[in-house]
């Protein structure tokens, strides 16, 4: 089970702040193919990957990364601070 | 505190002058002020982030920042929440012996608050509402670094 | 007034938040501060200018400054006379809709003052009084921005 | 009759911050010759004149620069504000 958190646009595409996700994906790209094939909102939410990026445990990471160990997952697009 | 977040208004002057008093022996201190502008039918603007990495990131950012640069000391604030137009949304603050370290150090925070720190503004109008778009030339700006 | 020759200490908190205030519409407000290091035995600093000069001198740098780069406002304000370390010495803002521009006036202005405008300082320590020498660094300095 | 100003070592090597001088000199570099002539201290003070800057009406000039239809000549070191 690990935490995957939404933000900004993607939270509001699919519905939810978060969620816990029961997942045997080795990677990012792989967890996003299973939130993809779940539902439409899901599919719509991460149709363009390029806009989305991903942070694991709280540091910023690519999707090829592995989720071996990784407890919490954040999807969001890019940032707009400052 | 060095990096702060805020979900309410603060006093860029104040601050100003509590970073400079507590940076003896520094001869340049520079300061960026980000302010929310009324651009077209906006009334407000809010900001999301994600609690749990965004003062870690800053902090981060701020270490960076002492590491690369000749400064002594580095401020950055940012608010969340709703913020009125004419509010200020952030203030970074750096302190060097040198100017050049100084003015080099507040650039280099701000290109990473930009584009590296988990805060997202939404520009709330009269109409609707919508995220702010990431800007390609912030991603060049960050390059400008790599090392 | 946005240029200033001052005989007395000024609060440089105040003045961000004045110019910020009168610079509605500007999204990114930049300021520099010079303040009197400590440095060896020195205890206090006498700055000297030419004062038919100086006012028109940096006048005519920020009408440059506003006139070279996307800036809708700049701020210059330098003391003269006696001094005492931490007391700072000169101030500069600006305020742009763009954060890149705000950088880069400013940083101008600071290269200007440095080097062109009609001040002199001098250092006073316990074992007496030294005219501060230019750096080659300054005209090197100066050289980015000539077209 | 021309005011010739002073400033920082300047002023204290030469002893005064401004004098009314007499002079024909063409450029300011002619009337540096003639200052330099009249005494120890105007030639000490002018000894190195690249260490020298110069303001003709209180407007930046060349060493080269005409004398002609300037009222005031101010001489200083590099200037040091900021």
């Amino acid at each position: 089970m690990i935490d995957v958190l939404y933000f900004a646009w993607l939270r509001e595409r699919i519905g939810l702040a978060g969620e816990k996700v029961e997942t045997r994906a080795a990677t990012v790209a792989d967890l996003v193919d299973e939130l993809r094939a779940r539902e439409e909102r899901y599919a719509m939410a991460f149709e363009d990957v390029s806009a989305v990026r991903v942070a694991l445990d709280q540091e910023l990471a690519d999707f090829s990364a592995p989720l071996d160990g990784v407890r919490e997952v954040a999807f969001f697009p890019p940032m707009t601070g400052g | 505190m060095t990096v702060r977040l805020l979900n309410g208004p603060f006093d860029p002057g104040a601050e100003l002058a509590a970073f400079t008093a507590s940076s003896k022996g520094a001869g340049a201190v520079v300061s960026f002020c980000g302010i929310v502008r009324g651009d077209g039918d906006m009334t407000a603007m809010e900001i999301e982030h994600y609690p749990a990495m965004t003062e870690k990131a800053l902090a981060a950012h701020r270490s960076k920042a002492l590491e690369i640069f000749d400064v002594s000391d580095a401020l950055i604030l940012h608010r969340f929440g709703r913020l009125q137009v004419g509010e200020t949304i952030m203030m970074v603050a750096t302190a060097s012996a040198h100017r050049r370290a100084a003015f080099d150090a507040a650039d280099f925070l701000m290109d990473y608050l930009k584009s590296r720190a988990p805060l997202w503004k939404k520009e709330i109008g009269a109409n609707g509402a919508i995220w702010v778009a990431a800007k390609d030339d912030d991603e060049a700006a960050l390059a400008r670094w790599e090392t």
